[in-house]
């Protein structure tokens, strides 16, 4: 067991992992975080993308050893019911969440391109996404929800 | 398992000359490896928070990228855009936004799949690697060390990689199954050094056609002190189909490979011709 | 070189179980005391949103918001049996349960209501806008809040359980002559590609898509439905393909089972046809499965187009791609 | 009808929690004290299960039970038949479940699998559907079917005779389409436990929450009253959560240890756990007249089932009945098969059948307009069913045909772009 110490969502933490503990198992197992998602378990997925630094992560390809003295926000981290990220406003109000498996690790993609990027074109919203898959909606309304949040974000 | 994060070059040297403990650089392979039982390390050393192997910078003529820079940063680097255009291309295609910010180019050569992205645009752009043990440094061409088996002894560090800039014009083009996180099924690399529109010094690699990306020195030599032009290309092209069909033999790949390559030979190359294909 | 072309594809699905298997759904419905409603059903929502289509039926039919609705689905403890989301069948099938039930537990609620506007027939009863009162008379309505309130005192409650059962004969065992489905849903799609005649990659440029719904009960919906099959329909006609070792799996993982991501799909624009299909629920019929069939033909059609060859076996990989094209040109062996 | 919420654009319900990562799928719910249980699968596409060792996994510290074949009341499941063990003895596809560990945790578990021994005879397999037809190859299922064809539904109409007869231009060609998984996003998971009611309780991810109550009591010999499925959220399905993948292995572990039990397919076991869609091999032969009104058609579809029956039956139904496309054709002949073979088992995905003959029709369509020289949309604009047109198995539809209306609407964009370099 290893001692590390984590900021996420705000909140500092001090856990013991083992040395071959991946951060997903951490964040899901530990911390009850359990809006980050497994599809793949190998990084192609991106379901369980969380930003790590101000960098979006496969968090099944961490370990939770190498996320010591990192900065992490998981989907619990942002927004809520009284008030929503435009991210996930936009989401919601065009239809982009379907059956809902891809859609936490879709927002936090979109969260951080738009915190980098408050005017990305069509192009860098669709590389910005193109590491998480979804097999419902389509893409389509994904990535129209994108532009609408970050047309919203100029206002 | 012990996992070490040391916190200089140093230190890391000395726990991996102790301890017989696997160096964890970005861990996009490695920790997927552990995990299908491919890898059992009997430790690690997280390079992660060494902040100077992350480097990326000029000294001397030369570009300098310590081995834990990311996939990200460097695809992000005006200096890598400007001097190592090749190697900034492959950096924009590899895996996912997530797995670019993560992998490191150190790792890309660490684990050195066939389909490594990174490593055709360095070869291409004459990268020295930089090597460290307790013992001591060594630096040598990439090609050196892709030819090498082992690739890295017990204890060997990749601090980074100096690119010359000699002025090399270089691009880089891949052709996967898919636009995004697409394995490499071929990728190219080509570097040349103009005078006026002759071409100087070319140099042609080749990833995802046997074992390691490799550097073809034959072409790079047939293709050197011409008139860069539309009849180099396709003399290139030819040739280029015939390294391939030699390298991949019966594989079953080989009939579709050696045809492909065509394309992906000519879009690396027309990315350096300047505009209007002189 | 890089040539373009455009392709057409056309479908028909024939939704519901088919050939005379009992397809039947069933939806309990109850009004709350302040108007609001509740409705269960065994229809588990597996993520194309038929609990918010069955939410927008039971507020049409009371004149309520679809968020005044809750609708709970899929537990074999609470709900009753609605067949499987499967066949295109939720929104035609379940939906036409949860019609009936809405409308049974409707039609006492607008008998009471009769007697206490001193109307002779609930016909001249309206529900709308959250308003319980006498058609045509805007002057004689209450909130429905306190009509079923007040009816709560007095012992009645308008709660109902309705099943529905789609139309559907068997076939002739020996001749297959008969009418296996009801209804059908149609569709076309057109694509446009791009060939790398070096390469053999195929880029799908843009798909349109047009098909028939019956009646769009949810737009935003169908629109995603549409998209979905469109990007499924693209990995199928292209990527998608189980490698097979002596019924070994060669390629169970993401990182070989390739599907499209964001960058793979490329413009879709969806139409939809409204033609009301009598049978449905406010005239709509089912497009889960149809919304995926043509876009297949439509790119196979489309390579045709541009590069002159007819590939006949799906994924139409760049491999086949090149070799179809090379046999084309007489190259042999290559 | 004009109607004021339908036919709006009403946002769902259920994607506000599905935004803030509420929403709970099947892995994400827990009990305290529960196991975890995984599955021990077949390597071989056809075997017989001779013995299986379970005492090196049971030693392990930790590891509850390992139960195979002989610890399910009532071994089988499926939709049309029941001809799918539980967990088998008698292995038709590689990763047919033989056993199943329960333990403290999932690393333990993982572990313990790997450590049960099963000892299997390899028997004689069939992989190609065409081969598996063959009457003197031995079925996979001999109760079932005296031979691997699961199902043979022909249609005929009209005279073929006539209908060639009237062709002045045919088209004959061969179609293949490939096994395809549904590659939902969320893999399988389960939690069954016992309830303070003595209830089997199952929580999971299915399409049909009924029938999976159906099966689990039929397994263990419950009364439907005892087993409660209650459905979480679903991260996908497309057909592929119609068959039973995990339910009845967790429902009978929880039966067996009295402990709550949690199952999460791993992305591979998912690969292995649930169906396929159809391979399908289509020669066709279709006819027109020179002014390109379809004449006659004849089709052979067949189907690679799989190791189970399965949707098959209905699938390659569908296929048959959809195999003219939308279009009137007068005189037709089409026999469509499902063949049991030792490939993973097919069944419902989207699209069911028709999915595969859609390709075959319509490049048919083409290749005919070409041959005859009109447009491909001339070539369906003279043979769409219309209201009151009759269907190849003699059905006539009687309203909403509308796929004229859709082909005015996508006119427009059938205008053929430019090349570039």
């Amino acid at each position: 067991m290893i001692e590390i110490k984590l900021v996420v969502n705000e909140k500092p933490y001090t856990l013991n992992v083992e040395p071959s503990e991946r951060l997903i198992d951490a964040l899901r197992n530990r911390l009850g975080l359990l809006g980050t998602k497994e599809g793949c378990g190998e990084g192609e997925c991106g379901a369980c993308t969380i930003i790590m630094d101000g960098k979006t992560v496969n968090s099944c390809l961490v370990l939770a050893a190498q996320a010591n003295g990192s900065v992490l926000t998981t989907i619990e981290g942002v927004g809520n019911r009284r008030s929503p990220h435009p991210v996930q406003k936009a989401f919601v109000e065009v239809g982009a969440v379907q059956c809902g498996f891809c859609t936490p690790g879709m927002v936090l993609s979109a969260k951080n391109l738009l915190d980098k990027n408050s005017h990305p074109s069509e192009t860098e919203i669709g590389i910005a996404m193109s590491g998480n898959l979804c097999r419902c909606t389509g893409y389509d309304k994904i990535l129209r929800a994108v532009k609408i949040a970050a047309e919203e974000g100029k206002q | 398992m012990k996992y070490f994060q040391p916190q200089s070059v140093d230190e890391a040297l000395e726990i991996a000359h102790t301890s017989e403990a696997t160096f964890l650089a970005g861990g996009t392979d490695l920790v997927l490896h552990m995990r299908t039982g491919k890898v059992q390390p009997l430790g690690l050393i997280d390079l992660g928070k060494i902040s100077v192997l992350r480097e990326i910078k000029e000294i001397e003529g030369s570009l300098e990228i310590g081995s834990m820079a990311t996939f990200a940063e460097l695809g992000k680097s005006e200096l890598v855009f400007r001097k190592a255009h090749a190697l900034w291309q492959a950096c924009q295609t590899m895996g996912s936004p997530q797995i670019r910010n993560q992998a490191t180019i150190g790792g890309n050569l660490g684990n050195c799949s066939p389909a490594a992205d990174g490593l055709p645009a360095l070869l291409a752009l004459g990268a020295e690697v930089c090597l460290s043990t307790k013992a001591g440094n060594e630096i040598l061409p990439l090609e050196s060390l892709l030819s090498r088996t082992p690739l890295l002894e017990q204890g060997a560090l990749i601090r980074g990689f100096h690119i010359p800039m000699n002025g090399q014009k270089s691009g880089f083009a891949k052709l996967g199954r898919r636009k995004a996180l697409a394995i490499a099924r071929l990728s190219v690399a080509v570097s040349v050094q103009l005078n006026g529109s002759r071409t100087d010094n070319v140099r042609v690699a080749l990833g995802a056609v046997g074992r390691r990306a490799f550097l073809s020195e034959a072409l790079g030599q047939e293709l050197s002190g011409q008139e860069l032009n539309n009849e180099l290309l396709e003399k290139g092209v030819i040739e280029v189909q015939r390294i391939v069909r030699e390298a991949l033999g019966t594989r079953a790949s080989a009939p579709y490979k050696r045809v492909a390559v065509a394309g992906v030979f000519r879009e690396a190359l027309t990315s350096i011709i300047p505009e209007g294909g002189q | 070189m890089k040539k373009r072309g455009i392709g057409l594809g056309c479908s028909w699905y024939g939704t519901g179980y088919g050939n005379g298997f009992p397809d039947v759904s069933s939806a309990f419905v109850e009004i709350h005391d302040d108007g609001s409603a509740t409705v269960l059903t065994g229809a588990v929502d597996v993520g194309q949103g038929s609990n918010s289509i069955f939410a927008q039926i039971v507020a049409e039919e009371l004149g309520l918001e679809a968020q005044d609705i809750c609708v709970y689905s899929g537990d074999t403890d609470a709900t009753p049996d609605s067949g499987t989301t499967a066949a295109t069948r939720q929104t035609y099938n379940t939906g036409n349960a949860v019609l009936k039930a809405v409308r049974q537990a409707k039609s006492s609620l607008l008998v009471y209501a009769a007697r206490e506007f001193s109307c002779p027939t609930p016909e001249g009863i309206e529900l709308k806008e959250g308003y319980i009162g006498v058609k045509g008379d805007p002057s004689r309505r209450v909130p429905l809040a306190d009509l079923v309130f007040q009816a709560r005192l007095r012992g009645e409650r308008f709660i109902s359980a309705e099943s529905s059962t789609a139309r559907s004969t068997p076939v002739d065992p020996e001749t297959g002559q008969g009418a296996p489905y009801w209804p059908y849903s149609f569709g076309c799609q057109s694509a446009e590609v791009e060939v790398d005649t070096e390469t053999g990659v195929v880029q799908v440029l843009k798909v349109v898509a047009v098909h028939d719904v019956g009646k769009a009960l949810n737009p935003t919906q169908v629109e995603g439905q549409i998209a979905g099959g469109v990007t499924q329909g693209i990995g199928y006609a292209l990527l998608e393909e189980l490698e097979l070792d002596e019924g070994k799996i060669k390629n169970p993982a993401f990182s070989s089972y390739l599907i499209p991501t964001a960058l793979d799909v490329p413009n879709i624009e969806a139409f939809f046809v409204e033609d009301a299909e009598s049978t449905g629920p406010f005239g709509a019929k089912g497009l889960g499965e149809p919304a995926m069939l043509p876009t297949v033909a439509a790119i196979i059609n489309a390579i045709d187009d541009a590069v002159g060859v007819r590939i006949t076996s799906i994924p139409a990989t760049p491999e086949k791609i090149l070799k179809a094209l090379a046999e084309k040109n007489g190259e042999v062996n290559r | 009808m004009k109607t004021s919420v339908v036919g709006s654009r009403v946002t769902r319900e259920d994607a506000w929690g599905k935004v803030f990562g509420q929403t709970k799928f099947p892995a994400d719910v827990n009990l305290p004290g529960q196991l975890y249980a995984v599955v021990i699968r077949s390597p071989h596409p056809h075997a017989r299960v001779l013995s299986i060792n379970s005492d090196y996994a049971l030693e392990m510290a930790g590891v509850v039970a390992v139960l195979s074949a002989k610890d399910v009341p009532h071994n089988a499941h499926g939709v049309l038949f029941r001809d799918q063990p539980v967990l088998a003895e008698y292995v038709r596809m590689v990763g047919d479940p033989v056993a199943v560990v329960g333990a403290e945790t999932e690393e333990i578990a993982r572990e313990a699998a790997k450590r049960v021994q099963v000892e299997y005879e390899v028997l004689p397999t069939v992989f190609d559907p065409e081969e598996a037809m063959k009457p003197d190859v031995l079925p996979l299922h001999p109760s079932l079917r005296p031979t691997n064809v699961l199902y043979h539904m022909p249609i005929r109409r009209g005279s073929m005779e006539e209908g060639w007869a009237k062709a002045d231009v045919v088209i004959e060609k061969e179609y293949n389409t490939q096994h395809v998984d549904h590659a939902f996003l969320q893999p399988e998971a389960v939690l069954a436990y016992l309830d303070e009611r003595g209830h089997l309780v199952v929580q999971t991810a299915t399409q049909y929450a009924h029938y999976d109550r159906g099966e689990i009591a039929h397994a263990l010999g419950l009364r439907f009253s005892q087993v409660q499925v209650k459905t979480l959220a679903v991260g996908g399905a497309f057909g592929g959560r119609e068959d039973i993948s995990l339910q009845v292995i967790a429902a009978l572990m929880a039966w067996k240890t009295l402990r709550p039990v949690k199952m999460e397919n791993t992305r591979e076991e998912s690969f292995y756990s649930h169906s396929k869609r159809h391979p399908m091999r289509m020669q066709y032969k279709t006819g027109a007249t020179k002014d390109g009104k379809l004449v006659a058609m004849e089709a052979k579809i067949v189907g690679d089932s799989g190791a189970y029956a399965s949707w098959s039956i209905n699938v390659l139904r569908k296929a048959a009945v959809h195999a003219t496309g939308p279009y009137v054709i007068p005189n037709v002949s089409i026999d469509s098969y499902a063949v049991f073979t030792n490939n993973p088992f097919s069944g419902a995905m989207r699209g069911f059948g028709a999915a595969q003959t859609v390709l075959a029709y319509e490049s048919q369509m083409d290749l005919l307009a070409k041959e005859i020289g009109i447009s491909p949309l001339e070539i369906r604009l003279r043979n769409i069913f219309k209201v009151g047109s009759t269907t190849a198995t003699g059905q006539v539809l009687t309203s909403s045909v509308p796929l004229d209306q859709c082909l005015a609407k996508i006119t427009p964009y059938l205008q053929r772009g430019g090349e570039s370099e």
